[in-house]
């Protein structure tokens, strides 16, 4: 099905100074993103994943700039914005974004119901009463009783799991086109998880938003993602519908990924694990950049950077793999068997 | 997914007509090799000295002050140099040579009785420099001494506040008045008197930054390794605030000169026949309205602006140098 | 509430108490001669053992503490000896008190108006020319000697401006100097930590999310970022106040001002063992006051702050 | 500011700035020159000064005294008001008052710093001391309103010339009751007489004085109102405020005098002040008692040599020690004797020129040849008794810049002049509060510069310090002493004609002077001021407070130039002569 | 792994913790008793606060119990304890923390944090002995040994979670309390971690206690688990039986919530929520009893029997 893009990152590198060396973070990214889906960037730790979705906000730090690429939204190049009036056109108003501390992100000294007030004001051009009504409504939408009483209160009066949903709330107001998510839940206990991530795809379904959900929890993804970018040390080296990419893995990063969860091991076996450690961003990556942890690595990559192998329509791996010459190599065992039992559930 | 399939076919004819079939063959694998970290060689030490020196003026200022401190010793010695509290005579009349403006021979001026303003500035800025260092290194001693005990002993944290509260709001003044009546005057009461207020400061400062720290989990981690406590203080805290000390030294030195100046000016400092900053300068604070004398207080002023200004910024710039979020 | 205030007073009269006695301890250690100022030379050493004895020096430490503290409770802070032979001391310093007050708040006041925005101005400028100028402000205040700007100030500026150099009460226009001289400091230093305070919120997670949520920088300056910088200040606030009222003896004595800084280093010098008592009680007090004062202002500025829990040392 | 005192239209006014405040309006109690200054303008004793310093009467029309001069009977004027601070009459001056007055003072509980004068008065010391309760037993008496009679505990001569002492002053005995312990807090709580009432009295902040209308003298009150400016920083600040026209007086410092003196606007301002009668002098230890790292016994030796005093006295340069204070005219303050010149004259000739002191007071001490010569002879004699160069312990007041200096100069002036090899000068830095009691009593010195005031007019008041029991050098101590010195004073004192008496002290004072158990040095005073006032219109006393008083004084149009003032002064020294020649007669 | 014997190496015993006092008084843990056999590992789970570190924290005699005891080889470990005991009980129970970050001294070379226990106790001859044995505890946990004159800034969260496990080897203890060990490390090398863990437990014969809140890895690594919520233990059991068969209502709401790496299974999957009103507690006090052989679950008498009847019909 052709679905109508909302969001088009091109070939974009984004840069940081940093006492006078340079950090490449995002190395040549492609990425879109379609109205109404919701999109999961998996990846460890410093792959790049949260200073993608800031570019997009406009809120690199100071010291990052946008090397190369574009960045297409609503008929303007994000890329090219220089000022604050350009920014403010788009970020909170079509952007908005949950950020990831919810015990931080708050201003202590604002009740929380004046913190979500303001992006509604800002953004819905209410005032008054209708501003207040409408952040109750917000309040409730979000899951908060006695909402009158809340809306007086401080952030320090709130669990972490009711401050998340503030910043929910705060996000929503906005009545933006896609909602960013970085991990949204990861400070959360795993009940309150459930519930959060319950609320976020209601929310998505009833303002009919594009989601973007940052994480690198695979359970997180596999509730609440249509599709997922696997990101690698910058790069984009998965990307497809979620059950091609848990179910039909091709990049041996994502097969290193998925065979390292728990669920798949065996009690008094060894896991799956992943050698060594992530590249340093400072210096140029060669190749693959995952090839050196890689017990598949072809010695091509460690010269050249593979290009995109498209698997079907919507599944493409960067990983020379596919090749056409290269060698057939076969996902781990345990991940064929990972494979062949979600296939049977699709098959349900 | 315009893009991607173009991306794709540029680079997939690159793939088959350049790279050769042996470039598709199993790489080595080098699990000794995956386990070497990205950063090596990384030394807090040598991170901080190389993050300090990208700090053009601080270096600069750093150089500055210690050949500074090294010229007030090695004045002295050097040749055609004249003694600070010699009383120079005019060989035509006899007379002190009272209030000659610099020249050749007097480089700084004489002062009002013939003493040559050269040496004794220097002489001054030594001793200035001794009591500001002095008092610096026994403020932070004592300091942190008192400061690790308080922030570290839960028993000792009530009685420590008491005294806290107690020695902090005795009016400073009062206590240095006191120190320079009860005791003679010299280098070491004027030490004593600032030291005695001022380790207060320090050491809640340090205790501030030791309850910081103290629950930080690697000190739980050491407790549990049975390690006792003056150790886990010395070797957990310590080095942690190693920074934030040389800060407060530096700042410490030049606050203890311009206390210096303030106990002179209040006729407690050092006697004129030792010269130091603060006596020089108050010397020359009445000179300041006839313009052909104010050359008596405007060098000691300037040594002392940039002694504190030097300071200032040599500290500000070791504690960025010493945070380790900046080091590359 | 008014228990936390209540316990914190009484905590204080423990700690005025030990202050005092310290204090009253210590300047029993000065030299006899200094209670006799001129007449020392003249008196016979009989003459001076009996004048001594008469003002109760001769008794024993204790006994004289005794007597101090009997007259202390009855609200009797003693006459003055050397500085106004037999005044109240009460009665020195309320004369004293108004213009130390005066000037004490006139002086915050000026600081607050021009400190606290230029610290604003250099953190939202942060690195750019104001911000060096500020600092360039900053680091010259604290570097040249006060004694020597001060004096400038009094000589030239005066002229310049045609201001009086020396204070009047009953000429508005002679307070301009020296609250201007009180000032520097104070801006110097509200500038300084209000830019620190300012940049340190700045790098905080809420301000992303403002950012996040399409505020405008300026908004957040001045509705997120202001008040919050300012409460770390807040608590200090009364102490400075209360710092400013002691007053800067060196300003004092340039422009004649009858302040309490100055009544001090007299009463010292001149040994009235009874005025710096009561002044070692006012400054205590009103040090512990400020403290007290300052934690109260931060429970009222910040909501999540309730007296009485960990009751704070700073 | 400061109109033409004639003109009566306009009131005249000085004003001034000053640094040292004063610590109370109880006349009765205080020691310090600076209370004096204020007292003197707002109450009155018996007797005053003319300007030349010729006792005149003040609230005693006339007085008589018996021949040994131990009874006094003074004869009051009827027509002297008491006023308070809003110059309303009160009560008639009488009698009595001096009684409470003296009654005051010499009660011990009442802390008097001036007590130790009025010990003069039979019984005086003894009630002190409350060896006698009965205050009628003290020899003061109100034989009637107007009549008062002193009796005294010995002869006393000069006995009037102690009456410009405050503790002889009045009170009125009703108000200083109902006051208590509150007299003279404020400027309420103390009754005027005098030539001035208090306006204003806020210490460090301001005092105005407003001339009183109900004085009895007040033709010659010519100036209306004294406005006093406090300032700490009054030495800085106060020059300044003189060219600014802010104030009419202020004394300038040596420091910025040059600038003064060269400047073509500033020169004709400034002009010397006169001197004062504190006498500066170094004084030579025969006691020693401080630590033997300064080599005590050594000294103890070495100053017994006549020679090796001498050697001293003759090289210490004065003058270049001067320079420290006085630049400009430094020998104008130098003294040769203990007592200065102008202090009391036999028929017109000066006590300073009276045979045999008229030979030291006429010659410089300073004089390098014989200061070698003495030193030769001094290392003939010591050779083997005392180890060269002997340590000479130089203490002074870490709390005076100027004296600091000044032995510096001193110190190398001397190390350089009799050589290294001699004498060592070590300077030593003493507390800035008790130096007294901690240094010059103990007798922590080898050699000191010391000073000395004179309390009433008798040249006793200068010997005292030296005789046996004095604190200054103990030069008994000193060995072929034989209480030679002693043993002058006491003739001399014993004696009641000043012609005699004077020539006795005199000798004496030579015989301290040759000896060289002390350098004569200084007198006090001096320095610079710009001031718009004359200073031979005032009254003028060498002791007491009379000299204090703006009685008299006018505001000048201009202030006065150095020149103007030298033959001001030149005029004044000879009709000063003239005067205390006519009322010898 | 089975327990191969039943020798009790802790004993928990009715221990409460409580913090603070007077009216601020919070207890933390609440008559919680559980043993744990030597060699086994036994899991901690629970919800954020619900006191699953303050236990563990009591063993290492961080937290002081309030009521209760802990014996260690049967001997208690807290209150007096001889220095002699003492010492061998810091040597033998050792601990691994959660944040590898914060729990080394970022100020402190590897050599010395992994040889701090050993300089406490003196456990070496010479000071070649401690450098050998600082580089066999490195090899163990799969570190270069020359990594020992690094520090700890310089490797990445997995190898520094390595290092605080080396440092906890070389003291050569029997048991080791895991607080979380794993949460703050990044997914892909959680495994490395797990791994090590179970490869040394084997080498070694050593006995976990692994506290953590991910049930998908308590599942994995552990023998047996307790259920912890809010102080008080609700459920304990062998692990597979307790993930088969979750009885108490807390138990289920939180095995619901884990998120499955699984899309088609997530998105079907319905949330349990626990509403701890179900339990009617007023009349009918609950005990800790013993469901079926080694399965024990917080419930009053009626609650037993209905926990019972389900068993039963699961047919197990
Ligand atoms: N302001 C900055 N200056 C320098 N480097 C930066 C900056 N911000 C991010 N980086 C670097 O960019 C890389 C990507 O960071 P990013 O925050 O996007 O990672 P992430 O995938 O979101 O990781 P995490 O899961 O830990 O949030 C990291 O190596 C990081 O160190
Ligand atoms: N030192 C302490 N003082 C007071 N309360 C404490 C202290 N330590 C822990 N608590 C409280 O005890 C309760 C249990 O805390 P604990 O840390 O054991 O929970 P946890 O289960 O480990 O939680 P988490 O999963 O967040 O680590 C919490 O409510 C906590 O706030
Ligand atoms: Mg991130
Ligand atoms: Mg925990």
């Amino acid at each position: 099905m052709e679905q109508e893009k909302i969001l088009s990152i091109e070939n974009l590198v984004i840069k940081f100074k940093l006492r006078g060396q340079t950090l490449t973070a995002i190395r040549d990214i492609s990425l879109d993103l379609y109205k109404g889906e919701s999109l999961a960037i998996v990846g460890e730790s410093g792959s790049g994943k949260s200073v993608l979705v800031k570019s997009i906000m406009g809120l690199l730090d100071k010291n990052g700039y946008i090397a190369d690429g574009q960045i297409h939204f609503d008929g303007h190049d994000l890329s090219k914005f220089k000022t604050e009036a350009d920014w403010l056109k788009v970020r909170g108003k079509k952007i908005a974004m949950v950020t990831q501390d919810p015990m931080t992100s708050l201003n202590p000294l604002k009740t929380i119901g004046k913190q979500i007030e303001e992006s509604v004001v800002l953004h819905q051009g209410l005032k008054g009463n209708d501003a207040y009504e409408k952040t109750l409504q917000l309040l409730r939408d979000v899951g908060i009783h006695d909402v009158a009483r809340r809306y007086k209160q401080y952030p320090h009066e709130f669990s972490g799991g009711m401050r998340q949903r503030i910043v929910i709330a705060i996000a929503v107001a906005c009545n933006p086109q896609i909602l960013i998510c970085d991990e949204p839940t990861t400070a959360l206990d795993v009940t309150i998880q459930a519930q959060i991530l319950q609320l976020l795809t209601n929310l998505q379904e009833k303002y009919l938003l594009s989601t973007i959900y940052i994480t690198h929890d695979l359970g997180v993804v596999a509730k609440v993602a249509d599709r997922i970018a696997v990101m690698y040390a910058g790069d984009i080296i998965e990307v497809g519908q979620t059950e091609e990419v848990f179910f039909d893995a091709k990049h041996p990063y994502t097969w290193a990924l998925i065979s390292s969860l728990p669920q798949l091991g065996n009690k008094g076996e060894e896991l799956y694990s992943i050698k060594g450690t992530p590249p340093n961003l400072f210096k140029e990556i060669k190749g693959d950049a995952f090839a050196p942890r890689n017990q598949y690595a072809l010695k091509i990559d460690f010269v050249e950077r593979p290009p995109f192998f498209k698997v079907t329509d919507t599944h493409y791996a960067r990983t020379w793999l596919l090749d056409p010459k290269a060698p057939k190599v076969e996902p781990p065992e345990v991940l064929q068997a990972f494979f062949a039992e979600g296939r049977q559930y699709a098959n349900d | 997914m315009g893009i991607f399939t173009k991306e794709i076919q540029n680079i997939s004819e690159k793939s088959t007509e350049q790279l050769h079939d042996q470039m598709f063959d199993f790489a080595a694998v080098d699990d000794a090799k995956a386990e070497e970290t990205a950063y090596s060689n990384y030394s807090y030490w040598r991170s901080t000295f190389r993050s300090f020196s990208k700090n053009k003026i601080a270096v600069f200022l750093l150089v500055f002050v210690i050949v500074l401190i090294a010229f007030t010793f090695v004045q002295p010695y050097l040749p055609d140099q004249k003694s600070p509290t010699q009383i120079y005579l005019n060989p035509d009349t006899g007379m002190q040579d009272r209030n000659v403006a610099p020249n050749d021979e007097y480089i700084f001026g004489t002062n009002s009785i013939g003493q040559d303003l050269w040496s004794r500035i220097w002489e001054g800025t030594r001793t200035s420099l001794f009591i500001g260092f002095a008092v610096a290194i026994i403020e932070v001693l004592i300091g942190f001494t008192v400061g690790a005990l308080w922030g570290y002993s839960r028993k000792l944290e009530a009685p420590i506040t008491q005294l806290y509260n107690i020695v902090d709001n005795i009016p400073t003044t009062i206590v240095l008045i006191l120190m320079a009546y009860i005791l003679r005057p010299g280098v070491s009461t004027i030490i004593i008197a600032m030291c005695i207020t001022g380790w207060v400061e320090m050491a809640r400062f340090l205790r501030n930054q030791i309850v910081i720290l103290r629950d930080r989990e690697y000190n739980l981690a050491s407790k549990t390794l049975g390690t006792p406590g003056y150790k886990i203080i010395l070797k957990n805290l310590l080095p942690y605030l190693i920074s934030v000390i040389m800060l407060r030294m530096s700042l410490a030195v030049p606050a203890a000169i311009g206390a210096e100046v303030f106990l002179t000016y209040i006729g407690l400092g050092l006697p004129v026949s030792e010269p130091s900053l603060g006596n020089l300068i108050n010397e020359g604070r009445v000179l300041m309205m006839s313009p052909d004398l104010r050359y008596q207080l405007i060098f000691p002023s300037i040594v002392l602006s940039v002694i504190t200004i030097a300071f200032y910024i040599i500290g500000n710039a070791f504690a960025d140098a010493a945070d380790p979020k900046n080091h590359v | 509430m008014l228990k936390y205030i209540a316990k914190r007073f009484a905590q204080s009269i423990l700690t005025l108490f030990i202050i005092i006695t310290i204090v009253f301890s210590l300047l029993r250690l000065m030299p006899d001669e200094g209670y006799l100022g001129a007449a020392a030379e003249k008196m016979s050493p009989e003459q001076q053992e009996i004048y001594l004895t008469n003002l109760g020096l001769r008794d024993p430490l204790l006994v004289q503490l005794k007597n101090f503290y009997v007259d202390l409770i009855q609200g009797d802070l003693g006459k003055s000896i050397t500085y106004r032979t037999d005044v109240p001391v009460l009665d020195i310093i309320q004369d004293k008190m108004m213009y130390s007050i005066l000037f004490g708040l006139g002086a915050v006041a000026l600081s607050l108006l021009v400190g606290v925005p230029l610290g604003i101005l250099m953190a939202q400028f942060k690195g750019r020319w104001l911000d060096r100028l500020g600092t360039g402000y900053i680091v010259i205040v604290v570097a040249v000697p006060a004694m020597v700007y001060f004096l400038m100030i009094q000589m030239y500026i005066s002229e310049w401006f045609n201001l009086p150099m020396l204070f009047d009460e009953y000429n508005p226009r002679s307070f301009i100097l020296p609250l201007i001289c009180l000032a520097l400091g104070p801006i110097a230093s509200y500038a300084m930590w209000m830019r620190r305070y300012m940049v340190d919120e700045l790098n905080k997670d809420y301000i992303k999310l403002a950012r996040a949520k399409g505020v405008t920088e300026r908004t957040i300056m001045f509705r997120h970022v202001m008040r919050n910088a300012f409460i770390p200040m807040a608590q200090y606030l009364p102490a400075t106040i209360l710092f400013t009222i002691t007053g800067s003896i060196y300003i004092e004595s340039l422009f004649s001002i009858p302040g309490m800084g100055g009544l001090l280093v007299d009463a010292i010098q001149r040994q009235d063992n009874n005025v710096v008592q009561g002044l070692v009680l006012v400054f205590s007090s009103l040090g512990i006051i400020g403290l007290i004062l300052g934690d109260l202002l931060m429970a009222i500025v910040d909501p999540r702050i309730k007296l009485g829990k960990g009751d704070s040392v700073r | 500011a400061c109109g033409d005192s004639s003109d009566s239209g306009e009131t005249s006014e000085y004003r001034t700035v000053y640094s040292g405040e004063i610590k109370t309006l109880n006349y009765l109690k205080t020691a310090e020159t600076n209370e004096f200054a204020l007292s003197a303008n707002l109450v009155e004793g018996l007797i005053e000064y003319d300007q030349y310093g010729v006792v005149k009467p003040g609230l005693a029309e006339s007085w008589e005294s018996n021949e040994d001069a131990t009874v006094w009977t003074f004869k009051l004027r009827d027509d002297v008001k008491w006023v308070d601070h809003e110059g309303k009459d009160v009560e008639n001056v009488v009698a009595q008052d001096f009684v409470d007055g003296l009654n005051y003072v010499l009660d011990a509980k009442n802390e008097s710093s001036t007590a130790w004068i009025a010990t003069v008065v039979k019984n005086g010391d003894a009630f002190y001391n409350g060896e006698v309760t009965d205050f009628s037993q003290v020899g003061i008496k109100a034989i009637d309103e107007t009549t008062l009679e002193y009796t005294l505990e010995a002869p006393t001569p000069y006995f009037l010339s102690m009456l410009n002492y405050v503790c002889f002053f009045p009170v009125n005995g009703e108000f200083l009751a109902e006051k208590g312990d509150a007299f003279g807090t404020t400027r309420e709580n103390i009754l005027y007489n005098g030539a001035y009432i208090l306006d204003k009295f806020e210490p460090q902040n301001e005092r105005v004085l407003v001339k009183n209308d109900a004085y009895w003298d007040k033709e010659t009150v010519k100036i209306d109102r004294i406005r006093y400016k406090y300032n700490k920083e009054a030495a800085t600040v106060a020059p300044e405020l003189f060219l600014r026209d802010e104030i009419d007086g202020a004394l300038i410092p040596t420091s910025i005098l040059d600038e003064w003196l060269n400047s073509d606007d500033k020169k004709d301002l400034v002009r010397q002040n006169t001197n004062n009668f504190y006498t500066y002098f170094y004084a030579l230890n025969f006691d020693p008692q401080y630590d033997a790292e300064y080599e005590p016994e050594n000294w103890k030796v070495a100053v017994n040599n006549k020679d090796f005093r001498k050697s001293l006295y003759h090289a210490l340069d004065r003058v270049s020690a001067m320079l420290t204070i006085e630049p400009y005219n430094p020998q104008d303050l130098l003294s040769n004797t203990i007592t200065p010149k102008n202090f009391v004259d036999v028929e017109g000739v000066d006590y300073t020129m009276l045979e045999p002191l008229k030979a030291i007071t006429e010659t410089d001490s300073f004089n390098k040849d014989l200061a070698l010569e003495h030193k030769e002879a001094a290392l003939a004699a010591l050779a083997g008794k005392a180890t060269f160069p002997v340590k000479v312990l130089l203490p002074y007041n870490s709390g005076s810049p100027e004296w600091a200096n000044r032995s510096q100069v001193v110190e190398q002036q001397l190390e350089n002049l009799l050589g290294a090899d001699y004498i060592d000068v070590e300077l030593y830095a003493g507390p800035a509060t008790g130096f007294l009691g901690e240094v010059r009593r103990p007798g922590k010195f080898s050699m000191i510069e010391a000073n000395w005031g004179p309390d009433f007019a008798d040249p006793s008041t200068y010997t005292d310090p030296f005789t046996e029991g004095g604190t200054y050098n103990k030069p008994e101590m000193a060995e072929g002493y034989n209480s030679e010195y002693n043993k002058l004073v006491e003739a001399a004192k014993a004696e009641v004609d000043p012609a005699v008496r004077y020539e006795l002290f005199a000798k004496a004072e030579a015989f301290l002077i040759e000896e060289a158990f002390v350098i004569p040095y200084a007198v006090g005073g001096g320095g610079y001021t710009a001031s718009k006032l004359n200073p031979f219109e005032s009254q003028y006393s060498p002791f007491g407070v009379t000299s204090e008083k703006f009685k008299g004084q006018s505001i000048l149009e201009k202030p006065m130039s150095n020149e103007e003032f030298k033959s001001a002064k030149e005029a004044w020294e000879k009709e000063r002569a003239e005067a205390l020649a006519n009322t010898s007669n | 792994m089975t327990k191969n014997s039943k020798e009790k190496l802790i004993e928990v015993k009715n221990i409460d913790i409580v913090f603070g006092q007077g009216k601020k008084q919070f207890k933390a843990v609440d008559d919680v008793s559980f043993d744990i056999y030597k060699g086994e590992t036994f899991g901690l789970v629970g919800e954020s606060g619900s006191g699953k570190t303050t236990i563990g924290r009591a063993i290492m005699r961080i937290n002081p119990i309030t009521n209760g005891e802990i014996l260690f080889h049967g001997k208690p470990i807290n209150g007096r304890i001889t220095s002699a005991w003492d010492h061998e009980i810091t040597q033998k129970i050792q601990m691994i923390f959660q944040d590898p970050g914060a729990s080394l001294n970022e100020r402190a070379k590897v050599d010395y944090i992994v040889s701090e226990g050993l300089i406490n106790n003196k456990r070496y001859g010479n000071e070649q002995e401690r450098i050998d044995k600082v580089k066999k505890a490195l090899l163990e946990v799969g570190l270069l040994p020359e990594f020992a004159s690094r520090f700890p800034h310089e490797f990445s969260g997995g190898q520094r979670q390595r290092i605080g496990i080396a440092r906890a080897l070389v003291m050569e203890p029997e048991f080791i309390v895991a607080d979380e060990p794993i949460s703050a490390l990044d997914v892909s090398i959680r495994a490395q971690v797990l791994n090590l863990l179970s490869s040394l437990q084997e080498h070694r014969e050593l006995t976990y206690l692994f506290i953590a809140h991910d049930l998908s890895i308590v599942r994995f690594i552990t023998d047996r688990t307790a259920v912890i919520y809010k102080g008080k233990i609700v459920e304990l059991g062998e692990t597979e039986k307790l993930f088969n068969n979750p009885l108490h209502p807390y138990t289920k709401a939180l095995l619901s919530a884990v998120p499955e790496p699984n899309p088609l299974k997530e998105r079907r999957k319905k949330l349990q929520v626990y509403d701890p009103t179900v339990h009617q507690y007023e009349m009918d006090p609950p005990e800790f009893a013993e469901i079926e052989e080694g399965h024990f679950v917080l419930a009053n008498q009626e609650e037993q029997a209905q926990y019972r009847a389900v068993l039963a019909g699961s047919g197990v």
